[in-house]
């Protein structure tokens, strides 16, 4: 949270309706994403009671666990979503593409695109990753056999999910997140993680007001919540009768009328949430895209073709806990993706670089004075370092001696030289690279005066990583090595219920 | 059947709203309206199909009616098992022993029947399902059938019984189920449970020998029997002495400051 | 903190004693390397704390101010001279490089290797040792017994062991530090104060929750969650602390292990040279503050932005007030007192942003030298007197950030005479209505002490020292 | 009038809403909220209350959680605790002789509270002085706790259970522990519930000249495994709600002087009738709620029963968009004055200016960003 986003917020309390907070799109929407609403019965950790997935507006598929408690129909299930999921995850598995970057580095290839997952909200990752646990170490031999597809389809969604974890990535997303990224609603974010409320405040239906939308979206009749958890009410007034009727239905007839009935039942619930979530979509496609989603998104493309080659290779599923090294080395991942993540925002969008300003690890302003022909003699040969003065409204905290660079130039340093703090601020620069091997910089390579330019601290350079012990190498302080991962019965057999 | 789909649908809402305002009365009265929709929802839906309706409340088909009356079922678990025990117990000895499953719901009532039939006609039937007695108030404890035939101090139940009994029960189904000639899974299942919480009873995840079962539970019971044994005579005694035949196999409800309390 | 050298009051000895122990720990462990240097045999049963056995490392405990550097740099010196090569690991540079100076002066014909990144420019207090030699390739170093360097540098090492680290401020590294650096030492000394602020990250995640080797709890934890025989030994007197902090911060955030005073009431004292005038408001606070070592200056209860000006005028006022008066310290270092100046007085804040403002002041009151920073940076100071701008002033509601133990506890323990605390009026019923909401995780050990008792306890105190502005 | 006849008067013509370990948790939610004290302390029914003033709770339980967690409690204390047993052996070193069992759900067939709390307070004095380490379990204990100055009875859904001379609060909860990590929110709700209970036993020992020791600070918490039916214990500290628990109930205590505040005469009372339908005028209640100040922040959503009516009251506050917003204006009260300020329509109070000085920054760099909009 920030004062901008603070103010947005409060703008969009008087305006009554949602305001933008950024000016471009930081999330990657595929062509084909596919939007995948689950509902899980309550006071279970994660029984599934029914979901509404599929890749096309106009054509839902609608899976339901007649006997939630009922392991075998839990199983019956997973296999159905597998046969939707796995169909739609083996559709990006032909078409490659060349990836191979850097001069030095040897020719590489992925796949050309990667599914995108899009959930209701955060529960729904929850979900994601719990339903994962529950069916990546099934066995589909041995007494408690599964449906071949079933432990596939956990070592998926575990993929998807921990990916979900990593900033900046794509390939399974809370419609609620990527939304709030690019608006601030006139209400709380708890009261945000509402994906119909929120949308009610981006988008309000017309005739409605963002606030008038959003009350309207807590009524669980009108708008039944968009899952995991469903409303206690329907739970107790609607399903438990419609489950009993199935559990008791006499004969064929009555348990096919039964299961339709809970069926329709079941769809009437998240008929509505499709149907936002398909919204969502649009809207945000409707945003430009930042200059730095389509390398993210590749950086996805990678991890998925990686995957893809560790299941062609027979890799074990994922291990129920990190191990001391996986842990440190996820860390490391998670802090650099993070860092990375925020600068590139930043840099793509003046108004996420406008939050760094506010904070005066940034500033923007007018060049007001330059050097361009200036020479550094004092070194043993002599260098081009323009000098220019960048005078500015915004509350400078940089000190001198930092080094700073300007987004449109990405090759070029500028040294500050000197700060007058003040309003307006006075910063004087050094600047160092992008003007060619000359004495005399190339034309257009040193900003003029009258320019505009937002200078920062801020650099998505890459930093090194130093190594890792090996996992055999774990060290005594962190309980030594871990034992080997070896799938043992328990694993498959654990009961679900 | 539009009319009555939207019907349902207005009920559901009603009844719905009526719950979230804590409206009980009018909640109990649009439930009932709606049960009665769906019903002839049902019906049309049926006669569309040309089938007789779903007789509501009728067991599964698939499920075979009890051959015996269910006290006797009752009556063969707790012999089988020779201590008092509660109906969930009761219901998976009967399912893994003798094949048909109980109905959970003709046991609730047994109890009661069981006593109104002693009181109108004492010992007139060769036995009675009754009930355990707490120890300190010889008062009927909770949940707990036993047999009537049984000696009173077995059907006592002071601080260690419910171990006791515990461990009793399991020496008895690994008996029984070593003198089955093919154990059914069910019995397999239950001997499993029992196993589970008796230290030293199961090897791995899945006992497979039941003398296993019953050296462990033997050797748990040697700490307990005597205590247990003494608290039981003690108490069956004073139950002889001050509880007429009824209250001694139903229970005393004198409402007694209780002995062992130092009173509010 | 040399004074532990020579025991003179029972304070001394019983300091004196508590390091002893721990050398004699150290020992025991260096005589018992087996072959291949590997300490892994049951320790006799005389040596301190080692009952456990089969355990490569000793913790020690450090209160603010109990003599953790001299402790640090004794058992490097020791070991280095019982012929055991050492690997000394700071968190900072700033550290490493006081470290390296300090042994220079404790051991002067001592070779120390100074490791550092290739960005690093030698200090001054590094370069005045000729004994000291720098550079970028541990390789370089080999011929010297004790090799410096900040853990993330020893992190880039991917061979060579020493048969022993010294780890100071473990508190401060993270449990992925040492992941990184324990491949590169067979034993350890780990010493810090467990006080202090925890090391954090920029990523939340609760996916480690709950594991022995949690990567974003701090180093001495992993390594006792995974390692429970180890001995935690404890520097039982603070030498900085005054007689008058001591039970405050001992109660508020050590409450179960608690530490003594080194010096007697009446052994620090603070006087002002000239006298001060009922009228000029930044009197009264420094005068309470000198006579009981403890001052609360409270502006009007008033919900503000981070950087209150008012408090932020009255942080500076203070600073400059006690200058202006020539405030005189006397204590056991000298007897017969001497002047305050500008560097031996500190102003601590919570954020950034804050101490920026609180300079920007000092420098438009045109003072000098006077130290202003955040509690992350402070730690590990040591000032005259200090003035703190109390991190829940001005707040409508507190945070976790806010409410930090270890943020209080180093903004309230670096002083050796007396601490001024600047807060708006309020906080004592911020802390009443303060819901407590903070998820519990399973097998992660309960932290103390916790923020908000040890927020109560401060402003309890505080509240006996009272100046409204 | 006596502070208790003021609280009753309060809450009019109903008996005091039953106090359990759920509600008395629940004071540490919002501690700053007179409102919610008031009504706590004088046992009204918010959710009732909250319905007839126009604004029904969102809350309500589904019984398919119902179900499950009963099925689990019953199902870990069948058969005299067997699996409870197998659990506190494996987790907490229990002894094998350590067994007996007593149950106090009801005595002698007799389920009236008072018979049941002295009964508990007998067994539990007992088991406390016979220095033999009678590691009893005990079920169901009725225990008491002061609660704004009265003595409540908590509904017990614990068992009590005694081993090496020191008690343990033994909670069972339904939700699952998955390798080992349980919803975080969850765990604080039983830890903070548990904590009451270990006060309340304290309590009741102190009473017979035991000392808090008696009672230990770790409780049982027993959940479902994994994705199975399995109960796991993990032993949970909870000194932290102890001391919070103790000094809110302790704020309780001084309640009259947050009543000697409200209007003289104040009533919540739903004047209803025979049939328990609220003859009382939405409005003319709501009125009534008003006088006793709130402090409504967005956690109440998921923790009040007062929320949306609180909320709607508090339209326009900042606080309603949530603290880190309220913090990021710079603790300006309204969105309008924060508008105000920012767009310069409004001039600051001296103590505003630097709110002011803040928010136009902002506002100018939305407006370059934006370009004129916004």
């Amino acid at each position: 949270m920030s004062t901008l986003t603070a103010l947005a917020r409060a703008r969009a309390v008087a305006s009554a309706v949602a305001q933008p907070i950024s000016t471009v799109r930081h999330v990657h929407v595929s062509d084909r994403p596919l939007v995948l609403i689950p509902l899980a019965l309550a006071g279970e950790a994660s029984a599934p009671l029914a979901a509404m997935v599929g890749d096309d507006p106009g054509s839902a598929r609608l899976l339901v666990v007649a006997q939630p408690r009922n392991r075998d129909q839990r199983f019956a299930f997973a296999a159905g979503l597998a046969t939707v999921i796995l169909g739609y995850i083996d559709t990006f598995r032909s078409a490659v593409e060349d990836a191979s970057s850097g001069a030095d580095r040897e020719p590489r290839q992925r796949f050309a695109d990667a599914p995108q997952v899009l959930v209701p909200n955060r529960a729904g990752i929850g979900f994601v990753r719990l339903l994962g646990r529950s069916t990546r170490f099934r066995r589909s031999d041995g007494e408690y056999a599964v449906d071949p597809a079933v432990p596939v389809l956990g070592r998926w969604l575990t993929f998807l999910a921990e990916r979900a974890e990593y900033p900046g990535s794509c390939l399974l997303l809370a419609a609620t997140e990527a939304l709030a990224l690019h608006w601030a609603s006139g209400q709380s974010p708890v009261e945000d993680l509402n994906l119909a409320a929120l949308l009610g405040w981006v988008d309000p239906p017309s005739g409605m007001t963002g606030p008038e939308a959003a009350a309207a979206a807590e009524d669980p009749l009108t708008c039944p919540p968009a899952g995991p958890a469903t409303d206690p009410t329907f739970d107790n007034e609607v399903l438990a009768p419609l489950i009993a009727a199935c559990a008791r239905a006499d004969g064929d007839a009555a348990a096919h009328r039964a299961e339709a009935s809970l069926r329709a039942a079941l769809s009437g619930q998240l008929t509505p949430t499709w149907k936002l979530m398909w919204r969502a979509v649009g809207l945000l496609r409707g945003l430009p895209p930042g200059g730095r989603v389509a390398p993210r998104w590749d950086a996805d493309k990678d991890a998925f073709t990686g995957y893809v080659t560790y299941l062609g290779e027979g890799g074990p599923p994922q291990p129920r806990r990190d191990s001391a090294v996986a842990a440190a080395r996820r860390l490391d991942w998670l802090e650099r993706a993070q860092a990375g993540y925020a600068i590139q925002r930043a840099l793509d969008d003046p108004l996420v670089m406008a939050e760094y300003r506010m904070t005066g690890e940034a500033f923007a302003g007018t060049v007001t004075a330059a050097e361009p022909g200036r020479i550094d003699g004092t070194g043993r040969r002599r260098k081009l370092r323009p000098l220019i003065t960048v005078t500015t409204e915004d509350p400078v905290r940089i000190e001198a001696g930092t080094v700073l660079s300007t987004p449109g130039r990405p090759g070029q340093k500028a040294l500050v030289v000197s700060v007058y703090a003040g309003r307006p601020a006075r910063v004087v620069l050094e600047l160092s690279g992008g003007m060619g091997r000359a004495l005399i910089p190339v034309p257009g390579s040193v900003p003029e005066v009258g320019d505009r330019l937002c200078y920062t601290a801020l650099s998505d350079s890459y930093q090194r990583s130093w190594p890792f012990p090996a996992r055999e190498q774990t060290p005594w302080t962190h309980g030594g090595p871990p034992p080997e991962y070896v799938p043992a019965d328990e694993d498959a057999s654990e009961v679900w219920s | 059947m539009d009319e009555i789909e939207r019907t349902i649908e207005r009920l559901r809402a009603e009844v719905r709203r009526a719950a979230v305002s804590g409206d009980r009365t009018r909640a109990r009265a649009m439930r009932a309206e709606l049960r009665e929709a769906e019903r002839a929802w049902d019906e049309s839906l049926a006669r569309l199909e040309e089938r007789p309706p779903a007789s509501l409340g009728s067991a599964p088909v698939d499920q075979p009616g009890p051959l015996l009356p269910v006290r006797e079922q009752v009556h063969q678990a707790l012999t089988l098992l020779g201590t008092p025990a509660a109906q969930r117990l009761i219901i998976a000895v009967h399912e893994a022993f003798f094949g048909s499953p109980l109905a959970a719901a003709r046991l609730t009532s047994l109890r009661r029947d069981e006593e109104r039939s002693f009181r109108a006609a004492p010992y007139s039937r060769p036995y009675y399902l009754c009930t355990a007695l707490t120890a300190d108030l010889l008062a009927p404890a909770r949940g707990l059938l036993a047999v009537s035939t049984w000696p009173i101090e077995r059907r006592v139940i002071g601080p260690l019984s419910p171990r006791v009994n515990y461990l009793e029960a399991a020496i008895r189904v690994a008996e029984s189920l070593l003198r089955m000639p093919k154990p059914s899974q069910a019995a397999e299942r239950l001997l499993r449970r029992f196993a589970a919480n008796i230290p030293g009873a199961a090897d791995g995840a899945r006992p497979k020998d039941p003398h296993l079962v019953v050296a462990a539970a033997h050797a748990e019971l040697e700490i307990h029997s005597a205590e247990d044994g003494s608290v039981r005579r003690e108490a069956a005694a004073r139950a002889r002495a001050r509880l007429d035949d009824a209250e001694q196999l139903f229970g005393s409800r004198m409402r007694v400051i209780p002995r062992t309390g130092t009173g509010a | 903190m040399t004074a532990a050298d020579v025991p003179q009051t029972s304070a001394e000895a019983e300091a004196a004693e508590a390091v002893a122990g721990v050398l004699a720990g150290l020992a025991g462990l260096a005589t018992r390397r087996g072959p291949g240097g590997m300490a892994t045999r049951d320790g006799p049963d005389g040596l301190a704390g080692l009952a456990g056995g089969r355990h490569r490392g000793v913790v020690v405990d450090s209160p603010p101010g109990a003599g953790k550097s001299a402790l640090v740099v004794r058992a490097t010196v020791d070991l280095a001279m019982a012929g055991e090569p050492v690997m000394v690991v700071a968190q900072t540079n700033g550290q490493v490089d006081d470290l390296t100076d300090r042994l220079a002066l404790a051991a002067p014909r001592l070779a120390i290797g100074r490791l550092s990144a290739a960005d690093y420019v030698p200090t001054p207090r590094v370069l005045r040792h000729l004994t000291v030699s720098v550079a970028q390739q541990a390789g370089d170093l080999a011929a010297c017994p004790v090799i410096v360097a900040t853990a993330a540098k020893w992190a880039t090492l991917a061979d060579g062991i020493w048969p022993w680290a010294v780890i100071d401020e473990a508190y401060q590294m993270r449990s992925d530090m040492l992941l990184r650096i324990a491949g590169r030492f067979e034993r350890a000394l780990f010493v810090g104060d467990p006080g202090q602020l925890d090391p954090f990250s920029t990523v939340e995640s609760d996916r480690w929750l709950g594991l022995a080797w949690d990567p974003m709890q701090s180093a001495v934890a992993a390594l006792l969650r995974n390692n429970p025989g180890i001995p935690v030994h404890r520097l039982p007197v603070s030498w900085r602390l005054p007689a008058t902090a001591v039970p405050v911060v001992g109660e508020a955030f050590y409450p179960f292990t608690g530490f003594r005073s080194g010096t007697a009431p009446q052994q620090r004292r603070l006087e002002f040279a000239t006298r001060g005038f009922a009228a000029w408001s930044a009197d009264e606070p420094i005068e309470t503050a000198a006579a009981s070592g403890w001052a609360l200056y409270e502006l009007p209860a008033r919900h503000t932005v981070r950087t209150d000006a008012e408090a932020v005028v009255a942080c500076a006022a203070l600073a400059e007030r006690i200058l202006q008066r020539g405030a005189v310290s006397f204590s056991e270092r000298a007897p017969s007192g001497e002047l305050v100046t500008a560097d031996r007085i500190a102003i601590g804040t919570a954020h950034r942003d804050q101490a920026r403002a609180v300079r920007s002041q000092l420098g438009e009151l045109s003072v000098a030298g006077v130290t202003v920073d955040t509690a992350n940076r402070l730690q590990g100071r040591e000032f005259d007197v200090t003035i703190v701008l109390h991190p829940l002033s001005g707040r409508v509601d507190a945070t976790a950030f806010h409410l930090e133990a270890g943020r209080l506890c180093v903004l309230t323990s670096r002083h050796r005479h007396a601490c001024i605390v600047v807060a708006r009026a309020g906080i004592p019923e911020l802390l009443d209505a303060h819901p407590s909401t903070e998820p519990v995780h399973l097998n992660v050990p309960a932290k103390f002490p916790d923020g908000w008792e040890a927020n109560q306890a401060v402003m309890a105190h505080l509240s006996r020292h009272r100046v409204r502005a | 009038m006596t502070i208790e006849a003021r609280l009753d008067h309060i809450r009019g013509a109903v008996p005091p809403r039953n106090h359990n370990a759920r509600t008395i948790a629940a004071l540490t939610s919002n501690p700053g909220c007179a409102r919610r004290a008031i009504m706590d302390a004088a046992g009204v029914d918010k959710q009732r209350l909250a319905s007839c003033a126009g604004f029904p709770a969102p809350f309500g339980q589904s019984q398919f959680a119902i179900t499950r967690g009963n099925a689990f409690e019953a199902q870990v204390k069948a058969n005299g605790c067997a699996e409870l047993l197998r659990l506190l052996r494996e987790g907490l070193g229990l002894p094998l002789p350590e067994v007996s069992y007593a149950d106090l759900e009801e005595v002698g067939g007799n389920t009236s509270r008072e018979l049941r709390h002295s009964r508990t307070r007998g067994l539990l004095a007992r088991a406390a002085a016979s220095g033999a380490d009678a590691g009893t379990l005990f079920d169901h204990p009725l225990l008491r706790l002061a609660v704004a100055g009265q003595q409540v009875y908590l509904e017990p859904d614990l068992i009590a259970f005694r081993l090496h001379g020191q008690f343990h609060v033994v909670e069972m909860k339904s939700f699952a522990v998955i390798d080992g990590q349980a919803d975080g929110d969850k765990v604080a709700a039983a830890a903070t519930q548990s904590a009451v209970y270990v006060l309340a036993l304290r309590e009741l020992l102190a009473g017979e000249g035991y000392g808090p020791d008696t009672v230990s600070h770790e409780a049982v918490l027993v959940c479902p495994e994994n994705f199975s039916n399995a109960p796991v214990a993990t032993l949970v500290d909870v000194r932290k709600q102890l001391t919070v628990l103790r000094r809110q109930l302790s704020r309780l205590e001084h309640i009259d002087s947050l009543v000697e505040l409200l209007p003289p005469g104040l009533t919540l009372d739903l004047k209803a009738d025979e049939a328990g339908v609220a003859g009382r005028p939405p409005a003319e209640l709501a009125g009534a709620i008003r006088t006793v100040p709130a402090r409504y922040v967005p956690e109440c959503l998921a923790t009040c029963e007062m929320c949306y009516f609180c909320r709607e009251e508090a339209r326009g506050a900042t606080a309603t968009l949530g603290r880190d917003v309220r913090d990021d204006l710079g603790a300006v009260e309204t969105v309008h004055a924060a508008l105000g300020l920012a767009d310069g329509t409004l001039d600051p109070a001296d103590d505003l200016a630097e709110a002011a000085a803040m928010l136009q920054v902002a506002a100018r760099l939305r407006r370059e960003a934006l370009g004129g909009t916004a």
